[in-house]
């Protein structure tokens, strides 16, 4: 419910996104959501060595959907892509100290442009 | 402390003085049950009586005419549901807005399920429905024509009495939901040809918890909730005489200065729109005349309203988007649909209602903060096209 | 100043100062609404699911289980009618009692006009209900056991464990008003096997105007009032919060304090009861073991209720003739018609319903008062043939 | 509406009711209501030339009803027979300065109960 409050880690990253803006000579991206529905999240790759050197997000949506937006390119930073693509949406809630019950379904948002912008990269590299 | 503005009037407002020190005695000393023979019970009864005068004289109505209910809501189910239960042997089709409140659309999507038809009339893009469209839809078989008096997102209000001079002309039952509109707005009954009116306390000053349906002499309704016998027979139940009493107080204490709060708001009004228009790309929602003073509502191209209802509030400023009861959802606005608004763009919008409590740095506040609030959001935004320069 | 007694806690009780105490920050500076996204809004939601987690818990229930309303009433009716239309493919035959309040049997007149089907049960000299006289009644198409837990005229509690075993052995739904009996003695949903409840904030201290309705998990109740989307959808319209506030505080207050409370109320009426049956022809209705605490009911033969209730508030005592709702006009009380007493005796009674807060001063008041009252009355009674001494 | 509360004369008749008691040796008695209606009015009468000498009643009823009984004696008392027929429940609640809209119709009992006893004295006299 709308009342549980978001917790510290959320307000924060909302506050202060990590990550945020585009990236004109990105390797890959990545969407997922719908702006006419309200949510939409593009996430940029920059990629070396099947590691995630550097990634970007813009994005258009609730608070939660900007929370877990920077926390899902704050978790994937750093890591390889075979790692990166077992994030989880449990994982970056998990990350974010939870959300409301009624804002889960934006984390799904989080883990989805990840994971498309990674196979995007994929498709394009193989 | 941070400042806290509070800029979301059009969802609930504090309970004026006024309202509050008459409530006291009823929630102190004073408790007796209105249906009650003794002294005490007397006392609430005339109270509640004292209040039903009140409320009548400030809506030109007489006592008999107003029913106390629990709330804006109540009195909208009410007057929607009855009126068909009253007309449906002369006929089921219903006329009204595609831009009321869920208060209305919903029980009138029941009566759909239950064989009734509801035209929704369209409106303009300032969100004015058109006399000749409701000409136009007015048939044999019509029985109830419920149009909002101010729309609650936008604020434009609507050209009620001539949607009352034709609904009298055809003999229609007419219906206005004045939740938005009652303390607010001039607004007579009599010469609009009003025979119901619904309105809630809360948005004038009053409580929560109570609210009044009028109905026109001679209109036998059919009763709301069955039981006791209270309310001359259609809404039963123990009055709650405390939130009742505070209703008529906050209405009168409104009424008596509505001019002077009118002005008042309108000026900080004005001053706030003036000064959020020369954000790029914001747009102004609804009729600039036809138009509830406190209301000030707008679109901001590429940022989603939620996040700047939290942003706005992690800055102590208290605002809405969407409607207050719609907003919990993704859902898109019916009312920025029904005036034309893409469904992207829906998502974009900030209302922002004041009233009489609201001052010059409220005004200030929040063109300080917003303007800033946009650029932040609109810098990371995704379907967001134009200059990423902080305003 | 004369001495003031009020003894009609039955029809209505006097804020407790807990529940005051908790109403107050929502009368004033938090008085957000709880649909909104801002901080205010916020407070105000927590503060109505605070309170619902309350209520729940009070109750031996879940917070999902519990739905705010305006009152007692309205939860009665909702849970008579929509229980009727979640049924009604399955059968259309109900079962309640003759001595239930008008919140239900309005409501269940008005099923019957629809093509329900009620049965009645009788109740006997003392207002219980006999079990095999409900078992005897139940079909394969009952769709809804409705039964009091206490009678708000004599005071009966009625035996709901065992019907809410019965109704369970036949998978019929079974609701309880619970409205008298909240509070007041012990009652537990869970091992009562009871589906639906419905309770009133004001006979427990709480204030009027607020109410709940528990209806167990998994029951998909059709909803009562249709708008915002409120109370998960079933019942809409922006929330009482400072009554629901106080509701839930006094609930809590009075459940943690039930046993002393009952115990000091006990002893009170007790000897309010001993006392008054020293009068002639004085004679207590209702059942003496299976009783409310606070309630002291008798017949007064030869004396007008009205004219008792009456002389004893010019001597400051605050009573009750017949149920309160019922006392405006001159119908008799269908309750004492139904424990078999003669019409002309039933204008005769008298209500006396004690709590926590009177005092053994109130019962000295009581007893001093209104013997005298009654020889009074008496004395220029037509239909008294007994001594005409004063006692 | 019950919340018009009684007059003050109401009040005090209800409390102290003038002519209230049985009359045994009556030269004639009338009634009014109905006990099983919640409302019943005895009157007696002592008659000497066709003028009220003496006047009681019995009551079972509301305040209303008391008063009524009461004030009806009252304004019977002294009055011809001719007279006290003329006398209407107007004349009563007007006297009692008013009652409550609820309870209007007590008056009418006192007007009949009279008129009842009138009727049986002149029937028996005749
Ligand atoms: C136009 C309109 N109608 C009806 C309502 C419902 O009123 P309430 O929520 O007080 O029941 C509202 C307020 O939300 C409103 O703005
Ligand atoms: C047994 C019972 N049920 C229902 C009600 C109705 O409650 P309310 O008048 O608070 O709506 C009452 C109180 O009058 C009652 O005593």
């Amino acid at each position: 419910m709308w009342c549980e409050t978001f917790s510290d880690t959320v307000i924060e990253h909302f506050m202060a996104p990590r990550n945020a803006g585009s990236m004109p000579d990105a390797d890959a991206e990545g969407n997922s959501g719908d702006p006419d529905c309200g949510d939409s999240l593009t996430i940029y790759l920059k990629v070396k060595d099947h590691v995630i050197e550097d990634i970007r997000f813009m994005v258009f949506g609730c608070v939660a959907a900007v929370a877990t937006s920077s926390m899902t390119t704050e978790l994937a930073k750093g890591k390889t892509l075979d790692e990166a693509l077992k994030l989880t949406d449990q994982d970056i809630v998990e990350a974010l100290g939870g959300l409301p019950e009624n804002k889960l379904h934006c984390s799904v948002l989080g883990e989805s442009a990840l994971k498309d912008a990674i196979q995007n990269y994929l498709a394009k590299t193989e | 402390m941070k400042k806290r503005v509070y800029a979301d009037n059009a969802a609930t407002t504090r309970l004026s003085r006024p309202a509050l020190d008459a409530m006291m005695p009823y929630l102190t000393s004073e408790y007796g049950n209105p249906s009650a023979l003794h002294t005490m019970g007397r006392e609430a009864k005339l109270a509640l009586e004292r209040a039903r005068n009140q409320t009548a004289s400030v809506l030109g109505a007489v006592p008999e005419e107003i029913y106390f209910t629990s709330g804006g809501t109540e009195a909208d189910n009410w007057a929607v549901k009855a009126a068909a239960e009253l007309g449906k042997n002369k006929g089921r089709h219903i006329i009204s807005t595609q831009i009321e409140h869920h208060a209305i659309l919903n029980p009138l999507l029941c009566l759909e399920a239950q064989g009734f038809e509801v035209t929704y009339l369209g409106v303009d893009a300032q969100g004015r429905i058109s006399l000749k469209a409701l000409r136009d839809a007015i048939r044999k078989d019509t029985i109830l024509i419920s149009v909002m008096a101010a729309n609650n997102e936008i604020g434009t209000i609507q050209p009620i009495a001539k949607i009352g001079k034709l609904a009298k002309e055809h003999k229609i039952l007419f219906h206005v939901d004045a939740v938005q509109a009652i303390g607010h707005i001039p607004l007579d009954i009599q010469s609009a040809g009003i025979d119901m009116l619904s309105l809630a306390a809360h948005k004038f000053g009053g409580p929560k918890g109570a609210g009044a349906l009028y109905v026109r002499k001679g209109i036998s309704l059919p009763s709301q909730i069955q039981g006791g016998g209270q309310e001359r027979n259609l809404r039963s139940g123990t009055e709650n005489v405390a939130g009742i009493v505070g209703m008529a107080a906050a209405l009168e204490y409104r009424n008596a200065r509505m001019g002077s709060h009118m002005e008042k708001v309108l000026l900080l009004r004005n001053r706030l729109i003036e000064g959020l228009l020369r954000i790029p790309n914001a747009r102004l929602t609804g009729d600039l005349l036809n138009r509830l003073p406190g209301i000030a509502s707008f679109l901001f191209e590429g940022v989603e309203g939620e996040s700047m209802v939290m942003m706005l509030d992690l800055h102590g400023i208290c605002a809405s988007s969407g409607s207050a009861c719609a907003s919990n959802g993704h859902e898109s606005s019916h009312v920025l649909k029904a005036i034309g608004i893409p469904r992207q763009l829906s998502h974009s919008s900030l209302r922002l209602s004041l009233n009489e409590d609201n001052t010059d740095e409220d005004v200030d506040h929040i063109l300080e903060v917003l303007p800033s609030v946009v650029a932040r959001l609109r810098a990371m935004s995704p379907v967001w096209n134009g200059s990423r320069e902080n305003y």
